[in-house]
């Protein structure tokens, strides 16, 4: 990977989910070099692991499709994968960004067409489904994934199942000595797209996500829904299997909280908004679903789709902070206790899914690689205009995807602007 | 074409040796498909392989590349050949990957195999490698129309990109509706107190930016021509009207509130205590030049004010607006704040029934209520005059009061939502929500054959549809940020303007190479048209989705080759097949579908065409493959750019050739369409609808062609569409018109 | 006690809020609840609650004066503590119960005969004389705040408890005589005195 | 010299012959045997209880908290105050903590204070601790492991931790809906904690036992039932006032819902003595009205 060549005028782009992926593209749709970086295996971030978008209910594999169509297509992007970015030095115009690129034992020869993991047995936690199931050791992360190679996970090597994947392999593409690199890429901008992680739900004790099999968080059931997730897009129940069609969906879990996060994290009212749907397209007027909601933000157009939730009859809203939960111990369903504040109702209502709305917190921490202004939930601020390091996406604020990819453009201008300071490059 | 020369490369790893005869595709190639030169290898996408490529191009002059190996949507980087025109053959995904590993499977498989590579070699006979437009504009400078936060802003930033800028606002001076606001809403922490409107250090960053040249009282009175190559007639009210030449435009027209006339239950016009968000802002603005005290418009001292949110907003009878503003609540928050900083005893209420600050809105409500704002969720239900002041009468949600009451109240504020400001909608449907009192005006003047503005969405808005691509209008070149493009506050829509000037000057680069934007970046290809063959139907100018194609004087289309996107609806649309691209056109498809070898009427081997969108269905039909999903062996698949570009000859060819049925499969279209070109498949659907009457003709069935709905994601669906449909031409028999 | 009243609703008019920011133990947290309700389902008590505290909190908004301050609802408080920790705006809703109590009985408004106000009048009655707990003497007020009858009637009923603890070592049979309390009561009864005196004034009641 | 050394706050449940005299007395000997010492606050006064709000008001019962810590920084100079009380130890921590932020209110106590005897002024230089966190955190799960001759096998044993000692404070590092230190301390004393008992932080309604005693025993009947549920044969807790609640009213519940309660609820400190080799009378089990015979049992062996 010493081929790797950077100039200052080359835009560094870390983070290959939706924001990084289009400030990439459009970077390099304007003439631009750019290096994307990716610690996973492969591109595409959470929005590969969601079933739908909203408000269109389409699927974000369809956008996803075009972005890498658009990537693989144009060869000012150079794609590192399995990248971590240790260190980013110097100054607008002029960084060292160094990098240290994790092993995959799996070379450029890889066709993906599979023989590798026939033999293998070992199985492991499968990260694209949040870890809800178990996959081969070997494996390509999805199936869109890009690059579209395998991976073999570190924890095999050194057994015989990765020599049986060696020998099972047509191409030559696995090396088992692979050893991790570091390198050094200079840069005239950075722009930081780390995007953004779950709550950890667990830390929101009195829902049990830690207790209860029957509670899962939003991301979680995006999985479930999903026809390439862990129950083949059925709604099962972890407890015991079960089709789950009375679920209830606790908004602000984290979010809104001085015990947890103090921001709203702004998509979570949609996002379960639309997992209602999800609801109603496995079971039609057989499913029910109950949102305990303090607001619902639907901003802007999205009220729309508000109104059009608020008309099917299989969902109910109630204006409540859901108190607790308890399980029932037979059963395994899930007893929410609480009160509907809109006239004080008590309830004790019991579902057999409870989904916990996570909020959202930012992917990775970049003071620890680099001296940027970020606000008091770790989200990276507006940058000053002597700058070179930009956030984009969820870095910089809990965002849905129309807005991350909103801000990862304007990020890419601020990028441009100084790479072109750099060039002197003009408009005319 | 006479140096033509066909060089079809067959791999034979990833199983392909194992499940297929290469030796015998391989004489295909060369027999049927005339490829002068064939080659094998074991591992095409390696090292020695590319080599081998590269060096028959360069030294044995071969310049059509017909690859027999993995799918177009792989390996892309290793096919790489620029000198070339490059055909991917499918072989693995939808050949041996999609049938059964089987002895009694090995016959079909490869005639599936062999039929492919001829359409292959076919459709490489008939591409050729693009040569940029001619015509292509090279002007870099970017029009900003709207001289408010967001068309400053937009103007700043392209100029910071190295740009230069053109700045045209109606009125008399730069600022727009931010200039009226007395404070804006905090952008950063600790989001606790308002803030200086920030108008006047933009205002002045553009005085000291040489690039950018602003027009103030001035307007856009006709707009023509491409990216790279705009004509802008700018007149001002005092002085003659310039033509200006830019390359790109980003339209910044900005928001009006809604009418609050409207809205008699609340008292507005008959109380002058009643005012909207924005006089509210005009009174604190009067009050804070002569460093007073806000006062009720009859100079007396206010004690209590109340919010009444979603004034005609969120409703859902259709009346008023049925979209939510998204700033509004902040705004209140803000406003209230005016009173409390003023004096924490003048008691401020906010009645709302979602209260919607979100990010670190959360905090600025905060901050409010430590000030003493008081929230209460509730419903208004009529504001009326009582004394010397006024009543609020509303629906407390919480304490559920429907005779709730908040008397002696000095001020009633209204937040009314945002009206976009987005000229005249061209597909006049009824602006749902939108202020149909106030006759819409163009903004831009465009002199296109479909209309003078950009289309709008819904509401008025001028938003992309797009969750994954925000600013894709329909009509390239052309970007709208800020509140025209959706409702929102200050803070989004400078990003706003920053992402739009960024896809302004990406339009100008791209013109400049003559290079294609979004989604068939970088395509060089476009649309050429044989001018004596038409019979200027016109339907390529109306239904280009982009609005590219004028109509010249004497009433040709006059293809505007940098506003097209490459999709083919015109080539789809023409009757008389007059519209090509160099490496999409009538004949690389329909070469395809009569290089496929039709076997005869008692052969019990059908023969079924798919005519699958590039961007979903063909996704979805590889990924199953990949799923090792087997589906019928009887069909064979041809990617195209957009239903939309489906010509009519293609189905009538394939079933008077002797294919037994086709299918097309296409995105979503309806209201939340996933047509990647907005309106292909919906065009594809209206055109399938007459194919009826075409099928009557030849006395065919009419369950020859369907046109099928599917999405990428529909991996485990597609194989099984496939064989229901294949059983059902099994039913319906084999096609008669066999061996013609 | 009944001026007491009066006073405040003519210093506060209607402006409930302002009464109870002023007034009220925490009472300016009261403002700042966005009407979630985690607290009103946390209560262990919770169904005994007329207005639950997220409601209590609306209605002192809304200047329901009476209703609150004659309401039975805070003296169900428990001092668990579960709202506390819960409320995602860290209102301190247990200590502001307690202080909407205090008021509303320092102003003669509480139910003159909730038991729990009499309880704890008596309870704190009972350390204040000695500084420290008399367990016998507090239970015997106790079984006998409704009379001699109903208090052995009571007595009655607990005696198997009673007995139980005095076999177990854990009451003092004696205690009404033998119990002995602090050394420096003088200085305590001083200071609590003193307290008052700063508490009374703050709060501008009455002397 | 001892290896650890606090300023001792009783309280009044804990005084000879009161209502928690056992759980002093077991106090007094695990504290031996880990060997802690106890130095009592002088002439300390009553915390003033959660329920002595309604005529104690806000300054008198920050006041009464106030004078105990004032003596101990006095008497007990540089050591942390300890309570084996939760409504002490809540009672006084409050205050700690309310007069930390609030200077106003500081200066008010201290008015008031000057006007009892020992010229004491209030300055909170002490921490206010709960002996379980003195337990936990100063000498840790391994050092109280150690002393253990007589673990306690084969019972099972439900912690029920309950309010004061659990919120709003709490021991640093559980959670308030599933704190796990009493099973832990279970463990190491040789018994078998249930660790599913979902009543394990319910409120047994204390405040209210007298006043609203219906509604209190609801609550008891709830943390007893679940006990047995969970197949525990005995509760163990760190307050005296759930002790003596879920203890004594066990009879007045099976009269008033028919139910068979008879669920002995103990003390970590008795679990200890016991295990440490002390006899039933060191760990204060005569003082248990439900005897707690498995335990005496297994303190009558010879060590």
């Amino acid at each position: 990977m010493a081929d790797v060549v950077a100039t200052n005028e080359t835009i560094v782009v870390v983070g290959g989910g939706i924001s990084g992926m289009t400030a990439a593209v459009e970077a390099a749709e304007t003439g631009k070099d750019v290096i994307l970086l990716e610690r996973s295996p492969s591109l595409g971030g959470r929005v590969n692991q969601l079933y739908r978008y909203f408000p269109k209910l389409c699927h974000p594999t369809c956008g996803m499709e075009i972005n890498l169509r658009r990537l693989r297509g144009n060869p000012r992007i150079r794609v590192l994968t399995l990248a971590e970015v240790q260190k980013i030095e110097g100054k607008a115009g002029d960084y060292k960004v160094s990098v240290t690129v994790h092993p995959r034992y799996v070379n450029e020869n890889c066709t993906a067409c599979g023989a590798c993991a026939g033999p293998v047995t070992t199985e492991i936690p499968n990260p694209f489904n949040y870890n809800l199931n178990k996959m081969k050791a070997v494996y390509l992360p999805s199936a869109m994934a890009y690059p579209q190679r395998y991976c073999i996970d570190p924890s095999l090597i050194g057994t015989p199942e990765a020599e049986k994947a060696k020998a099972a392999c047509p191409h030559d593409a696995i090396d088992l000595g692979m050893q991790a690199q570091k390198l050094t890429l200079t840069a005239g901008a950075v722009v930081w797209a780390t995007g953004w992680r779950p709550y950890d739900a667990g830390k929101i004790q009195p829902y049990g996500y830690d207790r209860f099999a029957n509670v899962i968080t939003s991301v979680e059931f995006e999985r479930l829904a999903d026809p390439r997730g862990p129950t083949k897009g059925r709604i099962l129940r972890p407890s015991d299997g079960k089709e789950a069609k009375d679920i209830a969906f606790i908004q602000c879990a984290g979010s809104r909280d001085r015990n947890h996060l103090k921001h709203c994290s702004r998509i979570c009212c949609m996002a379960s908004l639309k997992q209602t749907n999800y609801v109603r397209e496995k079971y039609g007027d057989d499913g029910k679903s109950t949102i305990y909601y303090i607001d619902i933000r639907a901003i802007d157009r999205f009220e729309d789709f508000y109104q059009k939730v608020r008309a099917d009859g299989t969902v109910r809203f109630i204006k409540s902070k859901v108190a607790n939960i308890t399980e029932d111990r037979e059963s395994g369903d899930v007893v929410l206790h609480g009160v509907d504040t809109e006239g004080y109702h008590r309830y004790d209502a019991r579902h057999d899914l409870c989904v916990l709305a996570v909020g959202m917190q930012p992917g990775a921490d970049i003071r620890a690689v680099a001296d940027v202004k970020v606000d008091a939930s770790g989200f990276i601020e507006v940058a000053s205009a002597t700058d070179g390091i930009f956030g984009a996406g969820c870095a910089t604020n809990a965002l849905d995807v129309n807005r991350a990819v909103q801000s990862a453009t304007a990020s890419t201008l601020r990028a441009i602007q100084v790479v072109n300071r750099m060039a002197k490059v003009e408009g005319q | 074409m006479a140096d033509m020369k066909v060089g079809a490369y067959l791999c034979q790893g990833c199983g392909l040796a194992e499940r297929l005869d290469i030796k015998a595709l391989a004489a295909v190639a060369q027999k049927e498909g005339k490829a002068q030169v064939v080659r094998e290898h074991e591992f095409l996408c390696n090292g020695q392989g590319v080599a081998m490529i590269q060096k028959d191009i360069a030294e044995e002059g071969v310049n059509r590349v017909v690859i027999g190996a993995c799918s177009r949507r792989a390996k892309v980087e290793a096919f790489h050949f620029p000198a070339a025109a490059i055909t991917r053959v499918n072989l693995r995904e939808q050949v041996i990957w999609s049938q059964p590993d089987t002895d009694e499977a090995r016959e079909l498989t490869q005639e599936m195999a062999a039929d492919y590579i001829r359409m292959g070699c076919a459709e490489a006979k008939k591409t050729a490698v693009p040569v940029p437009n001619p015509a292509a504009g090279h002007n870099k400078r970017i029009l900003v129309v709207g001289g408010g936060v967001t068309g400053m802003t937009a103007a700043l930033e392209a100029a910071r990109g190295g740009y230069d800028v053109l700045l045209v606002e109606k009125e008399a001076a730069l600022g727009g509706f931010a200039a009226k606001l007395f404070r804006r809403v905090p952008f950063a922490e600790p989001y606790a107190e308002p803030q200086d409107n920030g108008v006047a250090s933009l205002a002045a960053a553009i005085k000291a930016t040489p690039r950018i040249k602003v027009f103030l009282g001035a307007t856009t009175t006709r707009t023509s021509g491409a990216p790279g190559n705009f004509s802008v007639d700018i007149t001002t009210e005092s002085g003659p009207t310039v033509t200006e030449a830019v390359g790109a435009i980003v339209m910044a027209t900005g928001f009006r509130p809604y009418d609050a006339r409207r809205l008699p239950e609340f008292g507005f016009g008959a109380s002058p205590l009643v005012v909207d968000q924005a006089g509210l802002e005009a009174l604190a603005r009067a009050a804070g030049e002569k460093g007073q005290a806000i006062t009720r418009p009859d100079g007396k001292a206010v004690k209590s004010v109340a919010f009444v949110q979603c004034a005609g907003q969120r409703d859902a009878s259709g009346t008023h607006l049925a979209y939510c503003s998204g700033h509004c609540c902040n705004t209140s928050i803000k406003q209230a704040m005016y009173f409390k900083d003023q004096n924490p005893d003048i008691d401020t209420a906010i009645i709302y029934t979602d209260l919607r600050t979100p990010g670190n809105g959360e905090d600025f409500y905060r901050s409010a209520q430590r000030k003493g704002v008081i929230f209460t969720k509730g419903q208004v239900a009529k504001v009326e005059s009582a004394g010397d002041g006024l009543t609020v009468h509303f629906h407390d949600l919480i304490l559920n009061d429907e005779a709730a009451t908040i008397s002696n109240v000095d001020l009633v504020v209204l937040a009314t939502g945002q009206v976009p400001n987005s000229g005249v909608n061209i597909e006049a449907k009824p602006a749902e929500g939108a202020d149909a009192n106030v006759p819409s005006v163009s903004v831009l003047n465009l002199t296109y054959r479909q209309g003078p503005d950009v289309p709008q969405l819904k509401y008025g808005f001028t938003d992309s549809h797009f969750i994954c691509f925000p600013y894709e209008t329909r009509r390239t070149g052309i970007y709208t940020a800020g509140p025209v493009r959706r409702p929102m506050d200050m803070v989004q829509a400078i990003e706003d303007a920053t992402g739009a000037a960024l896809k302004a000057i990406q339009s100008v680069e791209s013109a400049s190479h003559g290079r294609a934007v979004h989604p068939r970046a970088g395509d060089l290809s476009y649309p050429s048209f044989r001018r004596e063959g038409c019979t200027q139907c016109k339907r390529c100018t109306v239904e280009c989705p982009f609005g590219a194609i004028d109509e010249d004087e004497q009433r040709y289309p006059l293809f505007n080759e940098g506003r097209c996107r490459r999709c083919g609806t015109c080539m789809g649309a023409c009757p008389v097949r007059v519209i090509s691209f160099e490496n999409y056109s009538v004949d690389t498809v329909g070469a395809q579908i009569k290089a496929v070898d039709i076997p005869d009427e008692f052969s019990e081997k059908p023969r079924i065409l798919l005519l699958a969108c590039e961007n979903d269905a063909y996704p979805a039909l590889d990924m199953a493959g990949m799923n090792r999903r087997v589906s019928s062996a009887f069909v064979r698949t041809i990617p195209v750019r957009c239903l939309g570009s489906v010509n009519m000859i293609w189905i009538t060819d394939a079933l008077n050739s002797g294919y037994d049925g086709v299918m097309l499969m296409g995105c979503k279209h309806g209201d939340d369409y996933q047509c990647h070109f907005v309106k292909g498949s919906e065009l594809a659907n209206y055109r399938m609808s007459k194919i009826d009457d075409t099928l009557k003709n030849l006395n065919l069935e009419v369950d020859r062609v369907r046109i099928m709905e599917v999405a990428i994601a529909d991996i485990e669906r597609v194989p099984t569409l496939i064989d229901e449909y294949a059983a059902k031409i099994r039913e319906i028999g084999m096609s008669p018109f066999k061996g013609f | 006690m009944g001026d007491q009243n009066t006073s405040m609703v003519q210093k506060y008019r209607n402006d409930f809020l302002k009464e109870v920011e002023a007034n009220v133990e925490e009472g300016a947290w009261v403002k700042m609840c966005m009407q979630c309700g985690v607290c009103a389902g946390s209560c262990p008590l919770g169904p005994a609650w007329e207005h639950p505290p997220q409601e209590i909190f609306m209605m002192i908004r809304a200047g329901r004066r009476e209703e609150v301050l004659k309401s039975e609802s805070m003296w169900m408080c428990t001092s668990c503590y579960n709202c506390i920790v819960r409320c995602p705006r860290e209102l301190p809703i247990t200590h502001i119960m307690h202080g909407l109590a205090n008021y509303a009985h320092r102003l003669g408004l509480a139910p003159k005969m909730n038991p729990t106000r009499r309880f704890a009048k008596i309870f704190w009655d009972n350390i204040a004389k000695s500084g420290r707990v008399n367990e016998l003497e507090l239970s015997v007020r106790l079984y006998f705040m409704d009379g001699f009858k109903a208090g052995v009637l009571k007595g009655l009923a607990m005696k198997d408890i009673g007995i139980g603890m005095m076999k177990t070592g854990r009451l003092n049979p004696f205690g009404l005589f033998a119990h002995k309390g602090c050394k420096d009561i003088k200085g305590i009864h001083k200071m609590l005195k003193k307290a008052y005196e700063i508490e009374d004034r703050k709060k501008g009641f009455v002397a | 010299m001892a290896r650890k050394e606090y300023s001792f706050y009783p309280g009044c449940s804990s005084e000879r012959r009161a209502s928690a005299s056992n759980y002093m007395v077991s106090v007094e000997s695990m504290c031996k045997k880990l060997d802690i010492k106890l130095n009592e606050i002088p002439d300390w006064n009553c915390c003033g209880a959660s329920i002595g709000y309604a005529q104690g008001g806000e300054l008198p019962r920050h006041v009464m908290n106030a004078r105990n810590l004032a003596i101990s920084e006095q008497v007990n100079k540089g050591q942390d105050v300890v309570a084996t009380c939760a409504a002490c130890w809540l009672g006084a921590k409050e205050t700690k903590d309310r007069l930390a932020h609030d200077s106003g209110l500081l200066a008010e106590a201290n008015e008031a204070l000057r006007e009892a005897g020992m010229n004491l002024t209030y300055k909170g230089e002490q921490e206010v601790r709960h002996m379980v966190e003195v337990l936990i955190e100063d000498l840790g799960y391994d050092e109280l492991k150690k002393p253990v001759v007589r673990p306690l096998e084969g019972m099972k044993i439900a912690g029920y931790v309950g309010c004061q000692t659990n919120r709003p404070f709490g021991i640093a590092g559980e959670s308030f809906e599933n704190p796990k230190y009493l099973d832990h301390l279970v463990e190491i004393v040789g018994a078998e904690p249930v660790t599913g008992y979902d009543q394990k932080v319910t409120c047994c309604g204390g405040a209210l036992a007298f006043s609203e005693p219906e509604k209190s025993q609801a609550q008891i009947k709830k943390i007893v039932e679940s006990a047995y549920d969970y197949g525990a044969e005995m509760i163990v807790t760190p307050c005296p006032v759930c002790q003596m609640n879920v203890e004594i009213y066990q009879g007045q519940i099976n009269k008033r819902y028919g139910t068979k309660f008879n669920m002995p609820v103990t003390y970590y400190s008795q679990l200890m003595t016991v295990a440490y080799g002390g006899s039933a009378k060191e760990a204060g089990l005569n003082g248990q009205i439900v005897r707690a015979s498995r335990l005496e049992e297994i303190a009558a062996k010879n060590r």
